[in-house]
This record gives C-alpha cells, structure tokens and sequence, in this order.
C-alpha cells in the first residue's frame, strides 16, 4: 500500500460483483480485469478526494441465490461505496434490491440491455435499444433487405429488444417475417432454419444467445441462407463471441455496438485503451463491448468524474453528480449521462466480420441519445 | 416435396444425434443400473479431446477417432477409483457422478476460460440436391450413428460380453460365483459406455461448438430416453432416445418451440405413467 | 495325505462385520466322494459354504483346495479353478432367462452337449427356456440353480440345502445323481433331509453355533444319539 | 483385501444379504446398546445451541446469510422426511418450494399483501395443494411406480415448471420478481437481519420437533416399511399407495413453507427457484448430511452452504471444483453422510421397539 | 358357507397356462393342505387367492365377499395373510420392527401417528419372538437372520396380524424335522380362530396338521378331500410316482 492508504478516512471501497464464474465467465472475468485496470490507473494518479481506492470483486456465478449473498457481502462486510456489476438482467434484477432498496447503495450496471431500468440511483452505462437500433436497422434494410426475420431466446432482453426493433423496422420500411422464441438452451433450429429459407428472409435479426446461436448460424449456413445473400446481424456479437463459429459460417455478421477492437486503428484513445488492457491481461478474456468490459470501463470513469465532482462519497451526492457527468475520453469515444435519466449517451459503431474480423462500416454522428426513462 | 424432404431430415438428423448421446448413457443405466450423472461431462471431454487435436493442428478425425479411447480410458480408471463403490445404492451413485460430472465440467470451463468455441467438421458444407442443401456433417453423422447401433447391438447380442455384463448386475455374487471377474466386467462396461460419450462429444463439437455446458444440455432428455425406451435391453434406451430426438425437433415445426420444449417432457412422463415398462420391455439385448 | 484331501479346511473362522459366526472349524473333503454338513437353523452352515467359495472372507484360518492355498483368492478365481457352488438364496440371475442362466453356467465349459444334459435331468427347465428365471417356481429355481453349477464342470460343488422346495419325485432323482457325481468328484452338501445327506455322504459333520459338534463316517453320525439334540431348534 | 471390501459393501449396501448386525448374536451388550443411543439426541441439542448463539458472534451480513441457511436447512427437512424416510425419490422438491415463492411474491406484488398471518398460510398451502396434485399423479395409480420413475417425474414436474416460469410474462420471465417488499407483523416489516434469523430458527425448530415426532411415532415405522418394501407392507394391510402420498404431501407443505419464508428473506423470485438446480441442491444437502437422519439433513445443507461461501470467497476461480472434490470424498468415504461419522448404523436407521423396553428394563 | 371360495381359477403366463380352472374351498377353522409337483401352480394358486397376481378368470370369493379385483391391502384388511415362498422380510429394519409392523398394520393413521398402541402391541411382539425363538435377536436387523430363521420370522409376521386365514407358502423349507415338527405344534394352537392353507413338500408334515388336502398338477385340481381320502386317490399315488 502507498502511505497515503493511511489517510484518517481509509480508502475508497469499490465493489465489483460479475460472473466469475458459470456459462457467461468470459464476460464478467473480462469486467473484473477491467474494473482492476482503471482502479490502478486512478491509484496511480492519486486516487480520488486524496484517497486511494480500494476494489472488492465477488463472484454472482450466473447464480442468483449467490450473487445475492455475495452483493451482502460486499454491502455489509466490506461496505463499499459503490457497486459495480450484473451481466444479465435476471442478475440485475436480483441484485439491485440488495443494493439500492435494502443496501442504500449507488449501484452501476454496465451491460447492453433491454432499457427500462429506472430505479433511481441505478445507472445504466452500456448501450439501450434504441442505442443498438436506431442507426442499425436503417442500414441493414439498405444493405441486406427488408424482409426480417426476429428469432429470438425466450427471455426478457430479447422480448423488449423485439418490441423496439420491431418499431423501427416497420417505421423504416421494412416488415418482420416472424417473431418467434426459443428455450435459452434450445440447440436444433431446423424448423426455424427452414421458415427463414422458404420465406425468403434478407435479414435475420438474431437474439437467439450461446449456446444456440452457435449451431443456429452453422445451419443457417448450410442452408444455403449466406450463399443466396441473406445477412445476418445480431447486436451483442463482439469480439469474445465471433469464434462461436467457424469465419464463412458468419461472413458479413453485422452488429451494432459502441466499440469494436477496428476501432483502435484510427482512434488513439480507444488504441491506448486497448493497448494497457491487453498488456496487463494477456489471456482469453478479450475487452469486448458485448461482454460490457466498455461499460465497465465507463462507469467506474462516469463515476470517478462524479465523485470528484461531489468532494464527497456519500451516496446522495455522487448520485446528484453522476447525474449529469461526463468523461472526454472512453473506448469508443466519450459518454455523458443523460440528466435525470440515469442512461448514458455514447456513440455506436456498425461493423460487420469479414474473416473472423470486424469491420467498421457506420459511425453516429456524435452522441447517440439512449431514449429511456 | 422439397421441405418435406428437408424436414424429415433434419428431424432424422437431430435423432442421430441424442442417440448418439443416450447410446452410453443407456448401456451403463441398462448394465449397471446406474444413472451416470457424468455422462454429459463424457461428451463434454470427447469433445474436448477433438478440439485440442485440432488446436494444436492435428488433423481433425485424427482427434475425434482417439476421443472415444481416451474418455474411455479415463472411465474405466474412474469405475475402478470411485464408481464401483457405490453399485449397491445407485441413489448415492447418482451423486457420486454428479460430483464427478461437476469437477469435469467446471475444470474444462476453466481450461477453456468458458468460451464457445468452434471445431470444424471434417466433412463440411453442404450436399445439394437440387435446390435443397443438406448439412455432409450431419449426413456423416447419422451413418456413423447407424453403424455404432448395429456394432454395440453385435458387440452385446453376439458375444458372452453382454451376457456377463447382465449376469453381473443382476446378481453380482452369483455371478462371481459362476467365475465371472466382475470388477473387470464392470470397469469394461463402464469404460465403453464412456467411451461411446467420448465418441457423441467428438462427432457433434462440430454442430454445437465446444463450450462447458455441451453435455449437460442433453443429459435430462437422456435420462427421459432411457426411461421412455425402457431399462434394462440394449433397444430400449436406443429406441426412447429416437423418440425423444425427433419428437423435440419435430415438434417445433408445429408449435411455438417454447411450448414444444416443455410439452415433450410432459408426453415422456405421462407415458411412462401408463407403460412403466417403456417402449420395449427390457429383456434381451 | 494331500491324496486324501481334496479341500483341506483348517481353523477356519468367520463371520459378518463384528459378529463371529464359525469358531475354528476343521474339515477334509477327499477327491471323490460327498461330506454332508448338518446343523439347526443358524448353526452356521451356509457361513461356511460362503467362506469356501469367498463371498465371505475368513477372519483366520486356511483353505487348501487341490493343494493350494486359496485363502486370498478371489471368488471367481476359486470357482474357475474348480469349485461349484449352489448358494441357498437368490441362486439364479432372476432377470435373466433360463437360457441365459444357463448359458452363464457354461461360459467356461467348452462341451457345447453340457446344457442338453442338464436339460435331459431337468426335463422341466427345458420347457422354460424363455421365461425369466425369476418368475419360475421354487422348484424349478432350485433345478436351475443345480444345472447352472453343474455346468461348470466342477471338481468340488458346493450344495447349499439343494433340494429345499423341490418335490418328492425329484428329489429321488437329483439324490441319484448326486450319488453317481459324488464317485467322479467331491461333493459337499447341506441339507435337511437327513436321508438324503446321508446317502450321498460318505462322511459327516454338525455344525452347532459355529463348531463341529460332531463329525464321523455317515452312518455312525446317524445313529449317534447325541445327533437329534444338534437339530432341534 | 476382501475384508475392507467386504465391509464398505456393507455399509453401502441395501441388499437383503448383507448384514447390518454390529454385534454378536448373543452376546449382545445392553449398555453398548443404550449408550451408542444416545448420539443424536446430543447432535440435535449441539446444534440447536450453536444456532442460538451464533448471531452474537455474527456480523450483520453473516446473520442474514446464516437466515438463509436456516430456511434452506428447512427445505432440506422436507426433502429429507420425503427421501429418507419414506424412500419416495423427490428430484422436483424445488417445484413446491418456489411454486409457493412465486405465489406470495405475486400476492406481495399485485395484491400488496405481506402479512405474515396470511403469506405463510398460503405459502404452505400452495405447497400442499402443488404435492398433492403431483403425488396424486405419480404415486397413485395401478402399477406402483419405481424410484426412478418418481425420481424422474418430479425432475420432469420441477423442470417443466421451471420452463414455464421462464416463459410467462406475468411471472417476470427469465428476470423473476424482483423487490418483493418485507412481510410485516402488523406495522411492524420483519427484514433480514437477526429479527428475521430468530423467527425462521424458531420456525424450523417447531417443523422440526414435529418431524421428529412424526418419524418416531408408529407412523415412522410404517414408513420404514415402505421404504425397505412398499409391495411387502401392503400385504399386511397398509395403504401403501396413500402413505407415500401423505408424506409426499408433507414434505411439499415443509417445502412451501420454506419458499414462502426464502422469497421474503431474499426479496426476488427466479425461475431457478423451481428449477432443477435447486432441485438437485437439497438432494445434495440431505444425501452429504446423511438422509434418514432428521439433524443429517439440516447439517448437510448448513455444512454444504457454509463451505461453498466460504469456497467461494477463498479460492474464487475454482470453487466449483473444489465443492465437487469435497462432496465426491464425502460421499466415497462416508456414502450414508457425514451423519454417520457420529452415529452407528441401528440408530441411523431408526427402531421402534428400543425406547419402552428400556424403560421397563430401567423400572422393574 | 366356507371362508373362501375359489372357483375356476384360470392364470395365464404368456403362453403357459399355470392355473386352468384350479378351484380351492376353505371352511371356518380348517388346515388345508395344498400338494403337487413343482410348477404345477401352487404359489400361483396362492398368489391369486391374496392378490398379488390377478386371476385371469375365475372368481374368488371370501368371508361371503367377492374379492376378485381387490388389492393385497384390503384383502388383508378383510382378514388374509400371506407369507411368500421366497422369504420377504424387512431387511434393515430389526425383527421386533417386522413384527410391529405387521401387528399394527391395521391401525388407523390417528392411531399411528400418536402412537397409541405401541404400548399395547409391545408384549404381542415380545411374545411373538419369543415363541418362534428369535426373542434373543429382536433388537437385530432381519438382514442378520440366516434363511431357516428368516423363514421362522416371515411364519410370525404372517401370524401376527391375527388374520382370519392364513396363506403358507412352504413354511418349512430349509428347516430340520425337528424344526419342522416345532413349527407344527405353533401353528396349532391358531385353528381356534383361524383357517389355514399350508403349501408343503414334506408330506408327513402335512398329513399331521391339515384336515383337508387338494392336489395340483399341471394347474388343475387333482383331487380334493381329506387326508385319508387322498393317500387312497389312484391318480395321486400315480404322480408321487411320476418323474418330473
Ligand atoms: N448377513 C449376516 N449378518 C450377520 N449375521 C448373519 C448374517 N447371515 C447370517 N448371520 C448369522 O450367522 C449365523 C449363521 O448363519 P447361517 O446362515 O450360516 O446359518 P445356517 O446354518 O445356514 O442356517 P439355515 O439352516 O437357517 O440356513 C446365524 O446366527 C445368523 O443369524
Ligand atoms: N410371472 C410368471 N411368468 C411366467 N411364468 C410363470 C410366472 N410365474 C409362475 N410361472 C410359471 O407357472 C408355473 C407355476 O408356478 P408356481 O410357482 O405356481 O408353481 P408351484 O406349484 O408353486 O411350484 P413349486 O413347488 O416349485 O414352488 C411354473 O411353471 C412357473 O414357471
Ligand atoms: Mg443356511
Ligand atoms: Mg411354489
């Protein structure tokens, strides 16, 4: 510890709760990394108000009946500031009760989701439908046609996404084929594989998730659906998921998210970025905006900016200034929250995998607005 | 025609393979009486074992041909440490795999960091007829499938194999008493019934990609199979796992999948229910 | 001496977990020829059947069986190496088929003609071949169980009360059988019919709680006075 | 070597041939006898002593975890009085559990009610109305249906519920009901917390005195009977059928009691909480405790609970598997639970005629 | 009116016919003896008369009540008891368990529950044990019985419930003359209340305790009456003298 760990109020305590472990570790394992990067940088800056900053990670383990006697932990043992965490809404929902009602805490959420969260001193730092949508579905009519087809796992994300996509497919000219949802674990689409054949769909809008969506898009492609020059797009595909599949299985994937690795080739921010996470965490875990390493990294900076703004850490305060904050610089470009909305505005990238790569093909104009609460 | 064509299939594909998967779940419940909670650790380690070969740039039916022997090497030296205490409570049994299910699948996430990852198929891309494509992958897999059938139906029907394999379960004492090496009958028999999960995982990495929950997904449609065909014969098992395969990828074609997931279940029970004995009333092989 | 016994028993003792059952006993069974074993119920009888073929391991004491130490064998490798058993209870593969049960009997018998001989003994199980062993009368299971061990070819066999729940005229018939198999091979054999035992024995022992009490040629053994005493319960 | 062979075949087994006698026939000892009787009593008074101090020695967050593991040692009961006692395979107990979650979550929700006069009734009866429907099914009927018959349709029940759960809207999908406000003693709102802990301790305490009753009653012998061979007791005359559903249906009361107390506690509902993996869980609680021992299950799901928290938080990336390795060893080593560590045989498996016959041997 | 009446008993096994129109009549306080050679359908015969295989045909009827379609429960409610020719006992459970646990089959749940006839049964199982000899063991697991004794515990189990017949499937088998003979004397006392039928190999046995005798072979009933009648039936002598 820096001697200025000793200061007579003790450091700062973030708490960080994510899937550790369980089917979606590779996203909270890269969260966590995150979490530990921008926390070093800030310490090695100083910390904050002159006080260092301390993390605690818990694991939710994809388990909600875990997660929430972990978050308590983090509440009632290690009393921490602030938190951190949730990949799914399920997870979200099971452990913002612990922290905002019951635990009097700030809680961030940094993942891209299905919107209307409005809990207050609940903040959302990942993109909102409208975020994924409003600039995506445009350009997929244009480039790949307007025949859509929405297949979709059976949970909330995907059902409030539809509703949203839907909207703007039919206000953009296009039209839905079907809507149509499966188990989480479903494995076998060929009826689902065949409809979109014998429709003839230009654009399969997927929120089927892993472990569906691997053999989805294997039989999509079998089926001849790439061949005939179908496309498909699916707004939480980045870079820790597009080895699902084999490369030709999913050529010309587009996905709309606010940051894709392409991007550090022509913005230093976003290289430099990149470049710190992947020295300090060489591995697997890639920092990805599906898996909400971006939102991660612009929480826990929404929130710094807050704190100092607040001079203080009590949780009425940062909530008042982490209201209206705003960082310059970000992966992606910068974010602000939108006043009295808790939701961040950002902006969003169209890319699409060539090779088992993405490319950059669409930009916003500046802040993209999230549209909620 | 066409789509008819296609449909039956696909549905006849899907089959394959949950037989593929029950094919070793069934041989250890109908031999052993065991309910091998592991089983789908098996084909989550055949499947592995595919991916490794081809990770490290072996050739990939090189990988998927050691699978089967590897996993079921590795189950018979599991029968002999652990497994073979517990034939005479087949509840603590169930247990006991389950936590050896729970260290393989949890020590595999962690090797591959809880990713999904892709294998190719050594056959790939489609065969067209016409206008219509078929997946060659799934195509192969439903000969081997056949093959498998017929050479475990040989392999049990044909040789004393199988009937000291049912001597042992049925009365180990007396089989012992009648000179057969039960341990070594019962590692044997363990051992293929891994093997056989090895060999599922192997051939449908392919299809499903390689992630920690692979076989987990098809254990209770296995267990659902098995009682379905009927325990105790070889073609039960085999039979329930054909059912259940294309009943759930039938089914979806007429109904929203959702209801189609659930209702499958609900058939299996309520059969079972009222033919205890499953399809095939086990006797024989 | 060896040339006289064929199984050589000697202070043996055993029984389950911490409960004794059999207290140094000592017996020679010779090459040819039958040794009946008697004693009440719980005497201890089927203990020591089980402890010669090993389902029981023996606390202390030795087993020479063809004039080699067999205490640390395993089951089937005593039974390979020659000995027969037919266990009191669950004596048949219940689920298996009369034909399979049989055929389990002569896995290490390479006479194909074995099983139509114990078919021509046993015309009964011949009509049954399909059934399951478990679904056949009391009888019948018994009959089974003799075929099956007899299939082996056995050097010794074991009989453990084989003719309980078997009818009068067959029993007439497996005592004649077993009076002829006892010239070729050694037979040891528990049983309540007295005469019967005795018949096919040359030589007898009584079991009482876990000892021999008593032990001789098989007609002095008969006519001892003391015998009835060792029986009633 | 056949010795120890022998002798874990004989604690495994289940087997008519195999021996459950610790003694000699006749030279039995009484005093062995009685004294080896006296272990559970003495478990049952540790325990509960430990759990009525614990919350001084607690911190906060601690004391409500520790609340949880008390409602989940009450589910445990209910699995344990299904299982070990009347040898009835619940593989779907979580179905009771969270059906009666999900039912005061929505009476909380929708109709604001949080009573604790009127949530826990209805809890406990959804959990009895659920059994019964189930049980009614599965147990009754021609054929008498096999342990893994009932095993596999309780899992089915449980994992179909857990579909559905995931799938009907009104139920708050795959994300539950989540901010489930605290059940209230008039105005008083009884949250988590030592308050909390005290009332499901005192809950579990009456449940489980009523249990043990129960078991030890003549009814516990029949069940016994029913659980060593349910065709042989009906020969003598006992309903066979009808017991195992009125145990089936007690244990799903246990459980909705349970869930309803759990959703309270832990303020959101998820589909889990029918489903398969809590399912699976309170097997795992019982089994590694040491089923057909009432205090076996309550220590199994405390000891299993605490371990994976404090796993958990000690060796963060292989937790999983670490819990795999010890429930593995646990069940190698000591296949009939920890229980039996402390406890012999005869007494694990219970006998009836022992308490009278003392006495009257005591007062001649 | 006899206790039981079974008429035309017909059982098919797939393709055999175990029981072809087997008929068996039982009066109030009676000992019957039911004899044949083996698999000629005696505990087929039984097995239908208490239920636990269902007759194909026929019609059975008892204390004036057709019972035909009933379960084993309420045929042993209604007074039958049965002890099986392979021995079924309770294995884990020790043998004063079995023994209450037959005694008090017939009680209702209330009863059950508060355990209010423990007391009462407690010196029925004592004495129970203690007249087949196994009082010594009472407190061991019935697992721990060797199969002379087991059987000795499944006669007391069948006894216990004080039925009003009482069903034996080869009581004696595996037991020593002496034994047998001891047995004998048990059972009489029970003829105050109680009718019998005794399926038995030992014939000598039989003739010392049963009243009456049917005999089987190959499912049909051979011939039926009292001893004396059937020592002198010519078909009957025959088959004793027939190989299987
Ligand atoms: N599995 C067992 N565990 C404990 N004790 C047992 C076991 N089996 C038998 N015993 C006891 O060992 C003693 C001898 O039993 P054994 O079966 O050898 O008698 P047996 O002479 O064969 O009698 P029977 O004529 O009744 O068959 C008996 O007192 C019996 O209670
Ligand atoms: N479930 C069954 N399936 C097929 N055959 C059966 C079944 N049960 C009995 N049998 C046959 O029916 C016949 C009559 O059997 P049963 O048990 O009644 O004979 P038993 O007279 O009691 O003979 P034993 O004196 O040998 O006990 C036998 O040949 C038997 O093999
Ligand atoms: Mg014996
Ligand atoms: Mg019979």
């Amino acid at each position: 510890r820096p001697d200025w760990a000793n200061a007579a109020e003790g450091p700062i305590k973030v708490g960080i709760a994510t899937d550790l472990t369980g089917p979606i570790a590779y996203a909270g394992n890269a969260d966590a990394n995150v979490a530990k990067m921008v926390i070093k940088q800030i310490n090695a800056a100083g910390g904050l108000l002159g006080r260092p900053l301390e993390l605690y990670i818990e694991d939710t383990a994809s388990n909600e009946s875990v997660a929430v006697g972990n978050v308590r932990k983090l509440i009632q043992r290690d009393k921490v500031d602030m938190v951190l965490g949730g990949i799914t809404s399920s997870m979200r929902n099971a452990i913002k009760d612990p922290i905002v009602a019951r635990g009097k805490t700030l809680y961030i959420y940094p993942q891209l989701y299905e919107g209307k969260e409005c809990t207050p001193n609940l903040f959302c730092t990942g993109p909102t439908p409208a975020q994924q949508c409003d600039e995506f579905i445009p350009w997929l009519i244009k480039n790949g046609g307007k025949k859509f087809a929405l297949p979709s796992a059976n949970y909330v994300w995907p059902h409030t996404l539809n509703v949203y996509a839907r909207k703007v497919i039919e206000s953009s000219g296009g039209e839905v084929v079907f809507e149509e949802y499966y188990p989480l674990d479903q494995v076998d689409f060929s009826a689902t594989v065949n409809r979109i054949i014998s429709n003839k769909v230009d654009v399969v809008f997927n929120t089927v998730i892993p472990p569906g969506v691997g053999p989805f898009f294997k039989q999509l492609y079998e089926a001849g659906f790439l061949k005939n020059g179908g496309r498909l797009a699916c707004v939480y595909y980045d870079e820790n998921t597009l080895n699902i599949n084999q490369a030709n299985e999913i050529e010309g994937l587009a996905s709309c998210l606010d940051y894709f690795k392409a991007l550090t080739k022509d913005d230093p921010v976003s290289a430099k970025i990149q470049a710190a996470y992947e020295k300090d965490f060489p591995g697997n875990f890639l920092f990805a905006a599906g898996s909400a390493a971006t939102g991660t990294y612009r929480g826990l900076k929404l929130w710094e900016a807050a704190v100092k703004e607040a001079g203080k850490i009590d949780r009425d305060s940062v909530a008042a200034a982490l209201d209206h904050a705003k960082i310059a610089e970000g992966p992606g470009g910068p974010a602000e929250m939108v006043p009295g909305k808790r939701h961040c505005k950002m902006k969003m990238y169209t890319a699409v995998a060539k090779g088992g790569n993405y490319e950059i093909v669409g930009r916003s104009d500046g802040l993209v607005d999230p549209k909620e609460c | 025609m066409a789509s008819t064509f296609v449909a039956a299939f696909e549905i006849l594909s899907f089959g394959a393979i949950i037989v593929l998967v029950v094919l070793g779940l069934g041989i250890i419940a109908s031999m052993m009486g065991i309910f091998n909670f592991a089983q789908g650790e098996f084909v989550l380690l055949g499947a592995y074992v595919t991916y490794l070969a081809y990770s490290s740039g072996i050739p990939i039916w090189v990988g998927m041909a050691v699978a089967p022997f590897i996993v079921g090497g590795l189950g018979f030296v599991l029968e002999a440490l652990i497994i073979r205490r517990f034939y005479a409570a087949p509840i603590v049994a169930m247990l006991g795999t389950y936590a050896l299910g729970l260290i393989v699948r949890e020590s595999v996430r962690g090797l591959i960091g809880g990713f999904y990852l892709t294998v190719p198929e050594p056959i790939g891309g489609s065969i067209d007829i016409g206008t219509m494509h078929i997946s060659a992958w799934r195509f192969t897999i439903i000969v081997i499938t056949l093959l498998v059938m017929a050479g475990c139906y040989l392999l049990l029907s044909r040789t004393s194999f199988g009937l000291r394999v049912r001597a042992t379960l049925e009365n180990p004492a007396l089989a012992r008493a009648s000179g057969i090496s039960t341990p070594l009958i019962y590692g044997a028999t363990f051992a293929f019934g891994a093997a056989l999960a090895g060999l599922a995982g192997a051939l449908i990495v392919p299809v499903f990609s390689l992630f920690a929950d692979l076989g987990i997904r098809f254990l209770i449609q296995g267990f659902v199979a098995v009682m379905v065909g009927g325990v105790g014969s070889f073609i039960g098992p085999v039979a329930g796992a054909g059912v259940i395969g294309t009943l759930s990828a039938a089914l979806p074609w007429v109904m929203a999948p959702v209801v189609a997931d659930v209702l499958v279940f609900v058939l299996a029970i309520v059969f079972i229910k009222f033919r205890p004995q499953g399809l095939i009333a086990g006797k024989g092989v | 001496m060896p040339e006289q016994t064929f199984l050589d028993i000697r202070h043996l003792e055993a029984g389950y977990g911490r409960s004794q059952v059999l207290f140094d006993v000592n017996i020679g069974v010779p090459w040819r020829g039958g040794v009946a074993v008697l004693g009440r119920n719980g005497a201890g009888k089927t203990t020591l059947m089980k402890t010669i073929v090993g389902e029981l391991a023996s606390s202390k004491g030795e087993l020479f069986f063809d004039g080699r130490d067999i205490t640390r064998r395993r089951t089937e490798e005593r039974v390979r190496s020659g000995i027969g058993y037919v266990p009191q209870e669950h004596s048949v593969f219940a689920r298996l088929s009369v034909r399979d049960n049989l055929a389990v009997g002569s896995l290490f018998n390479p006479d194909p003609a074995a099983v139509d001989r114990v078919l021509t003994i046993f015309p009964k199980l011949g009509q049954r071949l399909d059934q399951p062993a478990g679904t056949l009368s009391g009888g019948e299971r018994k009959m089974l169980a003799i075929g099956r061990a007899m299939l082996g070819n056995p050097k010794l066999l074991l009989l453990d009360e084989p003719t309980e729940g078997v009818w009068v005229g067959v029993i007439e018939e497996i005592t004649e059988r077993l009076i002829e198999l006892a010239r070729q091979i050694a037979v040891v054999i528990v049983e309540q019919h007295l005469d019967l035992a005795l018949r096919v024995a040359d030589h007898a022992y009584v079991l009482d709680r876990g000892r021999v009490a008593l032990q001789g040629p098989a007609g002095e053994v008969r006519s001892d006075p003391e015998l009835l005493r060792y029986l009633a319960p | 070597m056949g010795t120890v062979k022998q002798a874990l075949r004989m604690k495994l087994s289940e087997e008519p041939e195999v021996s459950m006698a610790e003694s000699r026939p006749d030279g039995a000892s009484p005093a062995r006898r009685a004294a080896g009787l006296k272990v559970l009593p003495v478990v049952e008074g540790l325990v509960l002593i430990a759990a009525l101090i614990l919350p001084l020695f607690l911190q906060d967050y601690l004391t409500v975890f520790a609340t949880r593991v008390i409602i989940l040692a009450l589910f445990a009961l209910s699995f344990d009085l299904v299982w070990g006692y009347a040898g009835i395979m619940s593989f779907g107990q979580a179905l009771f559990f969270g059906s009666a979650g999900y039912g005061v979550a929505l009476m909380a929700r929708d109709l604001g009610i949080t009573s604790i006069f009127l949530v826990l009734p209805a809890g406990t009866l959804i959990g009895l109305t659920t059994s019964l429907l189930l049980g009614g099914f599965l147990l009754l009927g021609r054929h008498p249906s096999s342990v893994i018959f009932v095993a596999l349709g309780t899992l089915t029940g449980s994992y179909a519920a857990d579909r559905l759960a995931r799938g009907w809207y009104y139920l708050g999908g795959q994300n539950g009901i989540p901010s489930i406000p605290p059940m209230s003693f008039g105005s008083y709102d009884i949250t988590e917390g030592p308050v909390y802990y005290y009332f499901a301790l005192g809950i579990l305490a009456v449940v489980y005195l009523l249990c043990r009753f129960l078991v030890r009653s003549q009814f516990g012998l029949a069940l016994a009977g029913l659980r060593e061979n349910e065709q042989r007791i009906a020969f003598f005359g006992y309903k066979a059928q009808h017991l195992k559903a009125i145990v089936f249906a007690v244990g799903g009361t246990i459980a909705g009691l349970a869930g309803s107390l759990y959703a309270f506690h832990e303020g959101f509902v998820w589909p889990n909480m029918v489903g398969v993996v809590i399912s699976t869980q309170v097997v795992l609680y019982v089994l590694f405790g040491g089923s057909g021992t009432l205090i076996g299950a309550v220590i199994g799901a405390v000891i299993i609970e605490g371990v994976s928290f404090w796993l958990s938080d000690n060796y963060r990336e292989i937790w999983p598997i670490l819990l795999g390795v010890l429930l593995l060893l646990v069940i190698l080593f000591r296949p009939l639970g920890l229980i039996s560590f402390v406890l012999g045989e005869r007494e694990r498996v219970g006998s009836f005629g022992m308490a009278r016959k003392e006495k009257r041997n005591a007062a001649p | 009116m006899p206790l039981l009446e079974a008429t035309g008993i017909v059982k098919v096994f797939g393709k055999l016919t175990a029981l072809d129109g087997a008929a068996l009549t039982i009066g109030e306080n009676e000992f019957h003896g039911l004899i044949g050679p083996n698999g000629s359908g005696k505990s087929t015969l039984m097995k239908c008369v208490a239920g636990a295989e269902m007759p194909t045909q026929g019609k059975v009827s008892f204390v004036n009540r057709d019972i035909t379609l009933l379960s084993p429960t309420e045929r042993a409610r209604a007074g039958m008891s049965l002890k099986f020719q392979i021995t079924s006992v309770l294995p884990t459970l020790t043998l004063y368990d079995n023994i209450l646990l037959a005694l008090q089959a017939q009680s209702s749940l209330f009863d059950l529950v508060f355990s209010r006839t423990r007391g009462v049964l407690h010196d029925q199982v004592m004495m129970m044990l203690s007249q087949f000899r196994l009082a010594d063991r009472a407190h061991d697991a019935a697992a721990a019985l060797s199969h002379g004794q087991q059987q000795w515990l499944e006669i007391a189990m069948a006894l216990a419930g004080k039925p009003r017949l009482l069903l034996l499937d080869e009581p004696t088998g595996g037991m020593s003359l002496e034994e047998r003979r001891v047995t004998g004397e048990l059972l009489q006392p029970i003829k105050q209340h109680c009718s019998l039928v005794i399926v038995e190999h030992d014939l000598d046995f039989i003739r010392d305790i049963c009243d009456r005798l049917t005999v089987l072979d190959q499912g049909r009933v051979l011939a039926s009456g009292t001893v004396a009648e059937i020592q002198a039936n010519k078909s009957v002598q025959e088959i004793y003298l027939r190989r299987a």
